[in-house]
């Protein structure tokens, strides 16, 4: 029964989204969203029936292969799904932002000629998405993995003409199937060891294969679980985009907005958290791979904070506020703290998805106008906008009660109680990360809602109601989920049947009674002050003294450049890179096909056999007597030949 | 005495047809087109079916005074030698302009001559069965008196092919020197033939049949000859003459001179490789139709060759079956020529046959047919001839040769698809004349044409008839 | 006899178009279709028959052909063939139907070529007696050569020429291979073949001289510069022949004759040969990235991809240890599938370029861009076959190079990572010509006045992408059919 | 006392004269075929000899053969030869090269 909710669940978007997109256009917009939206809402609700009834019955968690995908010889590999805590609140979270993004784009989009397109994308995404979380096994994980890539791929290009759109869609993919082709050499590793690709399977005889190693070369030697590890974590690199491969996020920004709420903040991008925490089991048991997470999410956090306060486009500000995010909760999990990774990843959902909504409000707004340079003072034009971007923005910096206060504030205790190797590095980045966030995120509200109206001359007025509804929607629980949620969640058993993860104490140092105690705990640490000094810093630059940061970018022109050029990141992948493989694949083209084997090899020899005929046709003179001379010089060998022959010189 | 006349009737019918001919050629005009053909097809109607008759009896004995022999080779090479005749015949002698009785007498002269060439027990039968051969070649080359090329290489082949006789016979006399006799049974002596002496006296010989099969070095001739003579003449020279070679070779290096094999071998295998190399290679830059056919005549020379310097009886049937595969090809390859040949417009050079394929869509899949088949691609029957002779070299060890012969063939394989390439790829801005073949023409060109596809789909037969013509035994087995 | 009939029927039919001539082309047209159709259903319910549970030889048919030399006409069909034949009886009327659309003159010639073409590449892959298939192999040169040279475009002439010589060399050294084993074993019977024991060096020559003819077939880097060319000359029908079915030839060589017969000097070898696979999955790959001709890309990709067939046929020979007969088998099916998988998408990728092409009249990607706002419906199914040629899980082209990977992971993880550098260079190449054709604004004139893919030409398109979709969400039926086939040819080689 | 050394050797004199003559001749198509019969002569020679000193009578008879033979080429010879020069209005042998290469 479950089993068969859990499939309607997943297809159901499925169904939709290719309703909507092959029959949309000819029946109608009214149909296109209705169904779509009638897809999603059927799966929000079977995933919060099922948590319920998980949550009165924890024997209901369950993982069941609906069929078998190949089998060669003894392998199987089989499609299935494994429906327990960690996937159903992975499916809330994905279903609920999916739904209010759908509805978002009701008016959002409703201009737009790939209106019908849009729904028919973002729906499928919703199911490749759902099949992710949803899997109970390694390949099905690699499947909603690229599937979501796709989608991903196919709607940052929403807007094909643009070749902007193109080049980011172009880069997404290619950089995320960088982290992919890692992600399937893990799962290779995996499959090599353990011959199946099943959770189950996998996570129960991990123990077995602790003192495996794969020989790398003669010398040196890794342990199997670390390699696999880092193979995997390379996967959630490319797609929760953590330095170095994290070029694509801010790019990806030229697709529409609802998508960046949707995949590009709330969802996909965390995919590679999840699976962190899915993979916990394994990662559990390598400590060096731990470390790499928590090196690679703390650059992260606090590297792409800081572009975050040069940029001037607000859908780019969040995208790098995004970044920082992620590396945050791929911080918590190298700490081991799963759990408070996961509650900051659905905290974030919520206030990233308002946030991006919000600008995409503002935008709309507007007129599809997203430089904040050239935005002001729209706090009382917009004042549902401005309400419910301040709620996202308080939640994202962590302002005590809000939800991001709850995750972040667990997730930093996580790492200041940890002893893992480079946690006291990571420890002072997401420190300076939240002062930094603090920064950036009110740059933003400031220079937008704040100060002057730049142009007078724009009719600037409330979108309609489906934009606001959603905000209004996601904008409550970015305030009020934490509260109820952080003790459940984090500090109590919640996850257990699916991540295994020392005890909270062991991770936290810290009894957890209830909520406001925590808030109350918390407020003794530096965390929350350092972010309200950030709000303050930010007032004082973005608002009484708006020439400061001026001065200081010219003061520290070497750093700022640095900034502004992204450190050099995309320099180096497009013009070192790229061009360098470019110009390999031309010249191996022109010279070693072209050159080498096709004109010198293939054509030459054809050529020197063609010139060799051309010679040796001369023979035939036309001169009756040099025939003769041929035919005397003929028997003459012979004859010579017979005679050295019986002399014994030749054969 | 009587069996004796009964046992040559072939060659009796086409002595009388000759002379009939001349009878005919005296008194009546050459207007009356056909009388050659009307004879000389019944001829080779009548032969055939006699051959086939002594062939099934398994007919073998000697008469004359051992002079001439009527064994299984001799009525099986006889056979196919009228029946392909007879092909030639219609194929081409029905065509208004080969209509003059003289070259039909020509070419049944030299049939007389393959007959006695492949009867012959002794070098004097066989040089007369020879001499008669070539004789009537040189009048068939020059048959088109009025042109200048064809007299030029009428002249070229015939001082050649003195100069070949004539060192042919020095070799000969040799022989008889050393031996004492004509007969091939009392040659077949290994004492005298492994002196210094007797090899020389072969290496006369060999050059003699190399010429007239037209290996390299003595193959000059082919090319000129080819392109010099009329099409329905170089149809004949092509086909006929060969197997008169091949009998020479059989009758002289397989039984006269079998005790020297590993000798001659030799000497036949350097001549092979040389005319596989030079013939294909020089085709290559042929522009020339006829000349691109004659050089890859001598190509395949080369691989018959090739074949026969095996030594054995299986390396024969081999090169037996390629020769008469050969010749089915090339007649299929002239035959189309000749058809495609209109008065006014002679096809001379590959831009003469550019987009045949629009124009004569059934011919040019017949030259298809015979250019793929010389390639050697299967389901041709052209691939079954090489496929045998590289059988044959793979079992006896001649793994080096069998591979320079296919990569040989590789290159050789260009200048086939070239044609194939002229016929159906070029585009023609000047169509080509729509020619109005006759039904015999057609009839044909489409049977040899279709027995190039047939016989490859299911080549048995005539793997089976080359076998039974070396033994007839081997064909119960 | 059903696989009799596959064969005959196709060719005789191919011969009456002949007859039929040029005045009676839309009767040929019709009736090609139809019989090249019934020869579909013809093989799947042969597929139905055939039972999956069985390694051995089915629907054998054996007569006597050229008694001198033991050979027989030999058919039947196994796991590796079936699915083979039926990609080929698939695509075949596929390329018939699309002859209307894109084809001006001698339509009877070419969908007649077809036909014989069909007919012989059945043929090929259920022969069972190893000159019977050098027969088949070797005679389908000619329909190929005239497609390319009669139909071809600008440089055709030197394109199907090269093609032709190319693969000739190359087969003649199967050739003698084929005669050589004749020698040792007194029959042509491949099964025979297999028992015949042989040293190592003796193996050796013999694989040298079926490589040969497989490698260039297939083709594998250096001989791989026949393929770019006959690709962008043949017309659309002939490139898509050539890369879905033709190609596949050389990897079915190699499972039906290299690995079995000469297992040892595949051991011998598999190093050079997994070292040509990695070049052809990079170097190859690279190179596509330099294309500007669409149908270069696409052939260079072919290369590519072909380099996971020869590499999962050879990679588990290098394992250390003893041979894991399961990593063999794994190997192999990867293979296999990757060669079904790769015949559909590249076939569905030219018959894609040739719709553009058709409106068009240039494969040049930088007179392209822009084409899906004229061709929406279109440009979804190119799309959907460009991810597919990149290995999108849940289409075709990602089971092959899981599998393949997979295997590879288990005997070296270094080639393992070299071979998935597939993942980001395949995208990359293939992606990027979309970006540049499909995606973008519309620079070229012409494209605004084309109106967007006809049903007729959705069709078939559709059809295919049905066909990757299936296999790649469940490629179950596709495995089973091969595994006790694939199980046995394990033991061959492994045992 | 003349051996069969002396004739076989004037018989090699003869043939190599007449192959000469054929190589090396550059003007008149007559002399080549003049010198064709100084090849047969040579070898009607060698079987006269050969014939004697086998006490053999077959050389002799094959000897007239070659003669009627070589009487007959002779005929067809310059039969060509004619044709050739009403073509031509030449028998000059280096400006018989219309067919070559």
């Amino acid at each position: 029964m479950l089993f068969n909710l859990s499939l309607i669940a997943l297809i159901a978007p499925l169904f939709t989204g290719v309703l909507a997109g092959f029959i949309g256009k000819k029946i109608g917009k009214i149909f296109t969203n209705g169904v779509t939206i009638l897809g999603v809402l059927i799966s929000l609700i079977i995933s919060i029936y099922i948590l319920i009834l998980i949550l009165g019955n924890p024997e209901l968690v369950f993982n069941q292969n609906a069929y078998t995908w190949l089998s060669i010889g003894s392998y199987k590999l089989s499609i299935g799904l494994l429906i327990d805590n960690l996937t159903v609140s992975m499916m809330i979270v994905v279903n609920f932002v999916s739904l209010m993004v759908h509805i978002y784009t009701i008016g959002y989009m409703h201009k737009d000629p790939g209106y019908h397109r849009f729904f028919c994308y973002i729906s499928l995404f919703t199911f490749a998405m759902l099949s992710l979380v949803m899997s109970n096994n390694f390949l099905q994980l690699f499947f909603g993995w690229e599937a979501v890539g796709v989608m991903s791929y196919l709607l940052i290009g929403f807007w094909y003409t643009k070749e902007s759109a193109i080049k980011a869609n172009f880069k997404a993919f290619i950089i995320n199937r960088i982290g992919d082709m890692f992600l399937i050499l893990g799962i290779a590793l995996l499959f090599s060891i353990f011959g199946t690709l099943d959770y189950e399977h996998i996570f129960n005889n991990t123990e077995s294969i602790t003192s495996n190693t794969v020989k790398l070369s003669s010398s040196f030697e890794i342990s199997s679980l670390t390699l696999a590890c880092l193979l995997l974590f390379g996967g959630a690199m490319g797609k929760s985009a953590q330095m170095p491969l994290h070029v694509w996020l801010p790019d990806s920004m030229e697709g529409p907005t609802p998508i960046s709420a949707l995949i590009h903040a709330a969802t996909m991008v965390t995919a590679g958290v999840f699976m962190l925490a899915r993979m916990s089991p394994l990662f559990e048991l390598s400590t060096t791979a731990l470390s790499f997470v928590l090196i690679i999410g703390s650059i992260t956090a606090i590297s792409t904070g800081l572009l975050g306060l040069v940029q001037y486009d607000i859908k780019r500000v969040i995208a790098y506020s995004t970044l920082s995010q992620l590396g945050y909760m791929v911080v918590a999990a190298g700490v081991s703290a799963y759990s408070a990774s996961l509650f900051h990843l659905m905290t974030h959902a919520f206030f990233k998805a308002l946030l991006f909504l919000a600008a995409g409000s503002v935008i709309v707004a507007l007129h599809h106008e997203q430089d904040i340079r050239k935005m002001g003072g729209l706090k009382s034009k917009l004042p549902i906008t401005y309400i419910t971007s301040l709620i996202g923005s308080l939640a994202l910096i962590g302002f005590p009660g809000f939800s991001g206060f709850f995750s972040k504030d667990a997730l930093i205790e996580a790492v200041s109680h940890s002893s893992v190797y480079a946690s006291e590095f990571a420890y002072y980045c997401v420190l300076i990360g939240v002062l930094i966030t603090s920064l950036y995120t009110f740059r933003l509200f400031f220079l937008v809602f704040h100060g002057q109206l730049k142009d007078e001359n724009i009719k600037v007025k409330e979108p309609q109601l489906s934009i606001l509804i959603p905000l209004i929607l996601l904008a409550i629980p970015s305030m009020l989920i934490g509260w109820p949620t952080i003790g459940p969640l984090v500090f109590n058993d919640f996850f257990a049947n699916s991540i295994m993860q020392p005890s909270s104490n062991d991770i936290f140092g810290y009894e957890f009674t209830d909520s406001y105690h925590f808030l109350t705990h918390s407020l003794s640490g530096p965390v929350v002050y350092i972010a309200i000094f950030g709000i303050f810093v930010s007032y004082f630059l973005y608002i009484l003294k708006t020439d400061i940061p001026e001065k200081l970018s010219t003061a520290f022109n070497p750093f700022y450049k640095l900034l502004i050029n992204k450190y050099y990141f995309d320099y180096l992948y497009e013009n070192v890179f790229a061009r360098l493989f470019n110009n390999l694949g031309n010249s191996l083209w022109s010279k070693g096909d072209i050159k080498i084997i096709d004109n010198f090899i293939v054509n030459g020899t054809a050529y020197r056999v063609g010139r060799l005929s051309s010679r040796v046709r001369e023979l035939q003179s036309g001169y009756i007597y040099h025939y003769a001379l041929m035919m005397v010089l003929g028997l003459a060998l012979f004859l010579a030949w017979v005679v050295f022959k019986s002399s014994g010189l030749v054969l | 005495m009587n069996n004796e006349l009964t046992l040559i009737t072939p060659e009796l019918i086409i002595a009388s047809a000759i002379c009939l001919l001349i009878l005919v050629n005296s008194f009546l005009t050459t207007e009356k087109r056909y009388t050659g053909l009307i004879i000389g097809s019944i001829t080779m109607a009548t032969c055939a079916l006699i051959s086939l008759i002594f062939l099934i009896e398994t007919t073998n004995s000697s008469i004359f005074n051992n002079h001439y022999k009527i064994d299984h080779f001799s009525t099986g090479l006889k056979f196919t030698t009228y029946l392909i005749a007879l092909f030639i015949f219609i194929g081409t002698k029905t065509n208004k302009e080969n209509t003059k009785s003289e070259l039909v007498l020509l070419e049944i002269f030299a049939i007389l001559g393959v007959s006695i060439l492949a009867s012959s027990n002794n070098l004097l039968t066989l040089y007369l069965g020879l001499e008669t051969l070539t004789l009537s070649m040189y009048g068939l080359v020059a048959s088109k008196r009025s042109s200048e090329i064809a007299t030029e290489s009428a002249m070229k082949f015939f001082i050649l092919g003195a100069i070949a006789s004539a060192i042919f016979l020095y070799g000969v006399s040799f022989v008889y020197g050393l031996h004492g006799t004509l007969f091939f049974e009392e040659l077949n002596n290994a004492t005298i033939n492994n002196t210094i002496e007797m090899q020389l006296a072969l290496a006369f010989i060999i050059c003699g049949i190399a010429f007239k099969l037209g290996a390299v070095p003595f193959h000059s001739w082919v090319p000129d000859t080819y392109q010099g003579a009329s099409t329905s003449s170089a149809l004949f020279i092509s086909t006929i003459p060969k197997l008169g070679a091949f009998a020479l070779i059989y009758r002289l290096l397989y039984e006269a001179f079998i005790a020297n094999a590993e000798f001659w071998s030799l000497l036949i295998l350097l001549l092979g490789l040389l005319s596989l190399i030079l013939g294909n290679v020089i085709a290559i830059a042929q522009d020339n139709l006829r000349r691109i056919l004659g050089y890859s005549a001598v190509g395949h020379i080369g691989f018959i060759l090739i074949g026969l310097s095996i030594g054995s009886i299986d390396g024969a049937i081999a090169a037996l079956a390629y020769l008469v595969i050969y010749i089915l090809m090339t007649a299929a390859a002239f035959m189309s020529i000749e058809v495609i040949s209109t008065e006014k417009r002679a096809v001379v050079t590959l831009a003469d046959i550019k987009d045949l394929n629009s124009t004569h869509p059934w011919i040019s899949l017949i030259m298809l047919f015979s250019m793929f088949s010389m390639v050697g691609i299967p389901p041709f029957i052209g691939f079954y001839a090489k496929w045998i002779i590289l059988s044959e070299l793979i079992n006896s060890d001649m793994l080096s040769i069998a591979l320079i012969g296919i990569i040989v063939s590789v290159i050789a394989a260009f200048y086939y698809l070239r044609i194939v390439w002229y016929m159906y790829f070029e585009k023609n801005e000047l169509p080509i004349m729509k020619g109005s073949p006759n039904i015999f023409q057609k009839t044909s060109i489409s049977l040899v044409g279709l027995s190039i596809l047939l016989l490859g789909i299911y080549p048995s037969p005539i793997i089976n008839f080359c076998r039974s013509i070396f033994s007839p035994f081997l064909l119960i087995d | 006899m059903i696989i009799d009939q596959l064969i005959w029927i196709p060719i005789l039919t191919g011969l009456v178009v002949l007859i039929l001539g040029e005045k009676r082309t839309n009767l040929s047209y019709l009736l090609s279709l139809l019989i090249s159709s019934a020869i579909f259903f013809l093989s799947v319910y042969m597929y139905l028959l055939f039972d999956n549970t069985l390694a051995s030889y089915q629907f054998e048919l054996k007569v006597p052909w050229i008694d001198r030399f033991n050979i027989n006409y030999h058919l039947g069909i196994d796991g590796i063939s079936l699915p083979l034949i039926m990609l080929t009886t698939f695509l075949s009327p596929i390329v018939i139907y699309t002859a209307k659309t894109s084809l001006k003159n001698k339509m009877h010639q070419y969908i007649a070529s077809f036909l014989i073409l069909e007919g012989m590449m059945i043929g090929v892959f259920s022969s069972l007696d190893a000159f019977l298939f050098y027969v088949f192999w070797e005679a389908m040169l000619i329909p190929m050569f005239l497609i390319i040279g009669i139909w071809g475009g600008k440089n055709r002439i030197y394109a199907t020429v090269k093609f032709f010589l190319y693969t000739f060399l190359g087969s003649v050294f199967m050739l003698v291979a084929i005669i050589y084993l004749y020698m040792k074993t007194g029959s042509y019977m491949i099964s025979d073949f297999y028992e015949v024991s042989l040293s190592l060096n003796q193996q050796i020559l013999i694989f040298l001289g079926f490589l040969f003819a497989f490698a260039v077939k297939i083709p594998m880097w250096p001989v791989h510069t026949w393929l770019p060319d006959a690709h962008v000359e043949a017309p659309t029908g002939g490139s898509v022949i050539l890369a879905a079915i033709l190609l596949k030839m050389g990897g079915y060589g190699f499972l039906r004759f290299s690995l079995p017969i000469t297992p040892d000097a595949s051991l011998f070898m598999a190093p050079i040969m997994i070292t040509l696979s990695l070049i052809a999955i990079i170097y190859i790959g690279l190179v596509a990235l330099a294309q500007t001709d669409m149908k270069k890309l696409i052939a260079y990709s072919s290369i590519s991809h072909m380099g996971f067939v020869t590499l999962g046929s050879f990679v588990f020979f290098i394992q250390s240890g003893s041979m894991d007969l399961n990593t063999i088998n794994l190997a192999i099916s990867g293979a296999m599938i990757q060669m079904i998988s790769h015949g559909l998408i590249s076939a569905a990728l030219f018959l894609s370029i040739g719709v553009m092409y058709d409106r068009l009249h240039t494969r040049n990607i930088e007179e392209y861009g822009g084409i899906v706002t004229k061709m929406p419906k279109f440009s979804v199914l190119m799309v959907f076959f460009a991810l597919s040629n990149a290995a999108l899980p849940g289409t075709s082209g990602f089971v092959g190079e899981l599998t393949v990977i997979l295997a590879t992971f288990k005997v070296n993880i270094y080639i393992a990572l070299l071979s998935a550098l597939t993942l980001i260079i395949g995208a990359a190449y293939t992606l990027w010509m979309i970006k540049r054709v499909i995606f973008g604004a519309v620079t070229n004139e012409k494209i605004n006045s084309q109106p967007d893919m006809k049903l007729i030409e959705a069709i078939p398109l559709s059809l295919i992408a049905f066909l990757i979709l299936l296999i790649g969400v469940w490629p179950k039926p596709l495995t089973d059919t091969m595994n006790e086939t694939i199980l046995s040819l394990s033991y061959l080689v492994g045992g | 006392m003349l051996t069969l050394q002396s004739y076989l050797s004037l018989a090699a004199i003869i043939f190599s004269i007449g192959i000469i003559g054929i190589v090396i001749n550059r003007k008149n198509i007559i002399i080549v075929m003049m010198c064709t019969e100084l090849l047969l002569i040579s070898v009607n020679f060698n079987f006269i000899a050969f014939s004697y000193f086998n006490q053999d009578i077959a050389g002799q008879i094959f000897v007239f053969f070659i003669l009627t033979v070589a009487a007959a080429e002779a005929a067809i010879g310059l039969a060509i030869l004619v044709a050739l020069y009403r073509n031509k209005k030449s028998i000059d042998v280096h400006e018989l090269r219309t067919l070559r290469n």
